[in-house]
């Protein structure tokens, strides 16, 4: 024991092991079995992957039961920072949010122009539309969304469904409604769905990554040194060229957005 | 009226009836004694068709049974008792019930053969003890007027006074003459001793996987 | 994390019959009870039958239906869920995300842990017991209730295990009810849903809330079981060493 | 969709040795075993004193054990979670996200499934059985390993049915072991994986690997258990109607 | 040796047992009779420390048992075979055996006493029959057997022969005088008849919850 507490060049097995909590949809779109391999080879830490709930991440961040948290969920992002959880958050990445339905388009959303219009074209003809009810970074934009199409009185075709983005996507798909989604998680199923996407580009739409280290002052105990590794390598211009270079089907799913470490 | 012929039954290959007959006839009892495992118990059980004979056949009422199955009609007119009977977890007015409910007999009968089993076989003061609490010599009893409410033709009892008290079995000895006088036949398994006051009752003696006359040195 | 603020609340909410948490409730309720009502008679038939018949293959059902209770809920549920798809067969019955999905899909779940129960229960009972009731005349329908009644505490036993298991599991109710809101979300998919939202402490007072429903449900079976009949043990203290 | 290809990649892969699955299994199965070994000590000791010992408060307790199998296993998770957590009072120990974790939480979900089966077990047996062991001359522990020993058969159903409670539970497992590739990912976390990235099939074919190892396991109880007692039957053809 | 005095017992509010006194001396076999439901078996039980009396006194080699416990070495001197005894589902030799490792006798000695306890049973023909199955004479004889070979100083023996054929319940006889003539007390519940052989044996009666010489009137 104490010759593991010695501070030396070898690093014990807790310091070489980071722990990340992150959101479903950057495990479950393979981003991060594409990004982290390269990061562990060249650094040699092993980085072990909690991805759970929006909300489930920033709680075992706000725990100190991982190093960092990677998210999408900016007001709340914000609020672990100024409550003292977090430090040095960074914007890593981003994609967009589009919304996505059957390819009749019965609400005929497609040349509606814009996000929230779709939104209300839909409430308009009844339609089917699933939110995922689960106070994540994509429900907290869907709610952004209906406040710009004034206000969301709901209508029997608006279903929380209370689930992840994968879950939600399948569902809007068996029940031929229009969902809200990260353009991610859906690349990475779209040859499962019928569903295509009708809105997109809208710039309200964007949805942004953020890393953010768990406050060491806070949890005496993180590993803050490998936390500020992983966040430096995944800002640096090797591992924004790594993001860049992940693509399905031929298509990226993240774009870097790193405005290099502050 | 009941008869096995040849009947053979062995148990993981141990023989325990081989080419054993028997046969009473409807008045009749017959007490049959013989060794302990000498499988007196295993041929009541095949007689109530509770154990399927390996050879042999029984015979009812001057007809054959055939090897299909043992028969509902058979059934019906037969009752065995064993030497340690099962009651039911509910009441003792339940276990004196439970023949006349499955036979289909209307509720007035049924309460009123009910009483008089309870009356016979003395058991106002236990009919409110739970049966399984019961003592040995009761539940025989039990047992016995449980069997006697279907009014049976042919009655199976296995060492049914081995518990009883001199009480009991004196009126045990009476259920039998009078079930006799009423043309049922009756086939009593015990070690003689039991029932040295039963009168005019054929002996017999099961020995070796068979049904014999018993000879003074080897009864039981 | 006060555990104590969130259980109070909960339980609170409870009483005063808050409807967004009694709607919940309702769900868990109705589809838990309709599922027991609709399997349990199945499943006693079969437990009872494989304790009682000997018939080629039974060892195998036997060591199936064990296996049958380490099948995860959550794949009975995506078997469902494509049996039941729009584009599976029973697409047409349009059953995806209802309750009655949801039912179904608890009956499968139950049907193992109350068989498996039952056949343990009826495999303890006196073999007399069956052979006295043909033999007073009793058919084998009649013999087989009365060798369920004498083992009636083994079973409800058993319906209550089956309770416990599908009141409390999420990946079937999830898969095909689809948590929907006030519509499939059960108690344990609200659970699951908290839980994803970091709200574990309230995830925990829906915990409790469901201890208390089923400690109300498990107290009913207890009364209606009457005494149970319980083993007579020698008087420890008397007896003892 | 086609069951059938995955499955069969599945069961390759699984017979092929692919070390990717594999780790996987090894996680699912040394964990619940663990667990299992822990854990049925102890609780067949309370379903033994539940059944054997009248004291008071045994009915509130048997009513409590009941009403535990109704508690949601992702609740028991998140209480160890906080119990574990860096937060919590026994976060110093460092056990979440580990395989330690995901034991601890599976002994707490199988120990009402297995004390619940052996008191009714026990309370099934035939009452003269532990007094004629006390009879002749064994101590309270020897009369109680004898009724163990006779009521065997139930006995290896309640491990069976808490095996395949544990095995296949994804609650507990996810919230304290975090689901970590390599680490604590077993079959039921990589199969909610699998299912949340909406690929069913795979799913599917992980569960039925999940159902092949657990048939494993209970051929292998079933085996030991020799050929198990079961209830003389009348010979149903012979005496039938 | 061993003695009750006035010992009380009830079951739920009916007095089974009212100021019951009993006592049995080294050497002495005592047959005890009565009715059924009289309370026999419960008086055995509560000799063998199976119930605690509602009230009254135990003592055995002169000495009170407290109130506390029914100590250890009165029931390790002590041995009581019920009517319908239980054989565990194990094997006939490891019945007979169990006492025997109970008590911690080694290895040697227990082959020793657990032949011979074959040998006098006669259980050679039916010494691998799963117990479970064996003729209720084969089960008593085990059970006798199975309390004999732990040697025991008192014995309490519950309607014995009920289901002995002749030769075995000879056999019993033959072991309660052997019994008593190595100072072993013995205590036999019977329906009298069942030990008419017994010779020297005094007699009791259980009526109304107490214990009598019996009047040849109320004899069993
Ligand atoms: N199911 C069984 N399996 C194996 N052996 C059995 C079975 N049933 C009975 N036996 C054996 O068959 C023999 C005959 O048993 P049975 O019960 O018919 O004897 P019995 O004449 O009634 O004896 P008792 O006078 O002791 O009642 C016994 O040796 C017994 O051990
Ligand atoms: N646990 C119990 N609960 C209630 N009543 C009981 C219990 N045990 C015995 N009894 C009743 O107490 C009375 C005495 O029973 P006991 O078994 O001592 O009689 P016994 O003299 O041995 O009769 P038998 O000759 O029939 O064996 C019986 O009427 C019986 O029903
Ligand atoms: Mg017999
Ligand atoms: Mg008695």
């Amino acid at each position: 024991f104490a010759q593991a507490l010695k501070p030396g060049t070898e690093r014990t097995a807790t310091e070489r092991t980071i722990r990340m909590a992150t959101t479903t949809s950057t495990e479950n779109s393979g981003l991060l079995g594409w990004l982290l391999p390269a990061f562990e080879q060249k650094y040699g830490y092993t980085v072990r992957v909690v991805s759970v709930g929006t909300g489930a991440a920033l709680k075992i961040g706000a725990n100190g039961d991982a190093d960092l948290v990677l998210v999408h969920a900016r007001a709340a992002e914000e609020q672990f920072v100024a409550s003292g959880f977090g430090i040095d958050r960074r914007d890593v990445m981003f994609n967009d949010f589009v919304i996505v339905g059957p390819k009749t388009d019965p609400a005929g959303i497609r040349t509606a122009g814009s996000a929230a219009a779709s939104l209300k074209s839909i409430v308009a003809m009844q339609q089917r539309f699933v939110s995922r009810g689960d106070d994540s970074g994509t429900h907290q934009m869907e709610l952004a969304l209906w406040r710009v199409a004034g206000g969301l009185s709901k209508w029997p075709g608006y279903l929380a469904a209370g689930r992840g983005m994968g879950e939600v996507l399948t569902m809007a798909d068996e029940l031929r409604g229009y969902t809200l989604t990260d353009r991610g998680t859906f690349s990475s199923m779209r040859s499962k769905l019928d569903l295509v996407v009708l809105v997109e580009g809208d710039r309200s739409l964007s949805n942004p990554y953020g890393i953010i280290a768990v406050n060491p002052v806070r949890h005496p105990h993180v590993n803050a040194q490998g936390a500020r590794a992983l966040m430096d390598w995944m800002t640096s211009p090797e591992g924004q060229r790594r993001i860049a270079s992940f693509q399905i089907d031929g298509q990226s799913l993240f774009f870097p957005s790193a405005t290099g470490p502050r | 009226m009941l008869a096995a012929h040849d009947v053979a039954l062995a148990y993981a290959g141990r023989a325990v009836l081989d080419a054993c007959s028997i046969e009473i006839a409807p008045g009749e009892a017959l007490v049959l004694s013989g060794e302990n495992g000498s499988g007196k118990t295993t041929l009541l059980r095949v007689l109530a068709g509770l154990e399927r004979p390996d050879a042999g056949r029984l015979w009812f009422d001057g007809a054959p049974i055939e090897a299909g199955s043992f028969p509902r009609a058979v059934r019906r007119a037969l009752q065995y008792v064993p030497t340690h009977p099962y009651l039911f977890s509910t009441s003792v007015r339940a276990n004196l019930d439970y023949g006349l409910r499955a036979h289909r007999i209307d509720p007035d009968e049924r309460r009123r053969r009910t009483n008089a089993a309870i009356e016979w076989a003395r058991l106002q003061p236990v009919v409110d003890t739970p049966p399984q609490q019961l003592s040995a010599g009761e539940k025989q009893r039990i047992a016995t007027a449980r069997a006697w409410v279907l009014a049976p033709r042919v009655v199976l009892f296995d060492e049914p006074t081995s518990n009883l008290d001199r009480a009991s079995r004196a009126q045990v000895v009476a259920l039998i003459s009078e079930l006799c006088a009423g043309h049922t036949a009756v086939l009593i398994v015990a070690h003689d001793r039991e029932l040295i006051e039963l009168a005019g009752a054929r002996r017999l003696n099961l020995a070796h996987g068979r049904v014999q006359a018993p000879d003074a040195h080897a009864e039981n | 994390m006060d555990l104590l603020e969130p259980t109070r609340d909960a339980l609170y909410r409870l009483a005063s019959l808050d409807p967004a948490l009694w709607q919940i409730v309702a769900v868990s309720m109705r589809v838990s009870l309709i599922a027991l009502a609709l399997v349990t008679p199945l499943a006693v038939v079969t437990g009872f039958a494989l304790a009682m018949y000997r018939f080629p293959g039974r060892r195998l059902l036997i060591v199936l239906l064990q296996s049958l209770l380490a099948f995860p809920t959550v794949v009975i549920g995506l078997l469902l869920y494509l049996l039941l798809s729009r584009r599976g067969p029973l697409g047409a019955w349009q059953l995806l995300f209802t309750q009655e999905a949801m039912i179904v899909g608890q009956v499968i779940i139950a049907f193992p842990i109350i068989s498996a129960f039952t056949l343990a229960a009826v495999q303890a009972a006196d073999p007399r017991l069956h052979e006295t009731a043909r033999l007073l005349g009793a058919t084998e329908l009649r013999a087989a209730l009365s060798v369920l009644r004498e083992v009636r505490f083994a079973l409800i036993a058993a319906v209550t295990s089956g309770f416990g298991r599908v009141v409390s599991e999420v990946g079937c109710a999830l898969m095909v009810g689809g948590n929907i809101a006030g519509l499939t979300r059960n108690i344990p998919t609200a659970i699951a849903l908290e839980t994803s939202k970091g709200a574990f402490t309230e995830g925990i007072a829906l915990g409790i809330v469901l201890m208390v429903l089923a400690l109300a449900v498990n107290v009913v079976l207890a009364l209606t079981q009457g005494g149970g009949r319980g083993t007579p043990s020698i008087d420890a203290a008397w007896y003892r060493g």
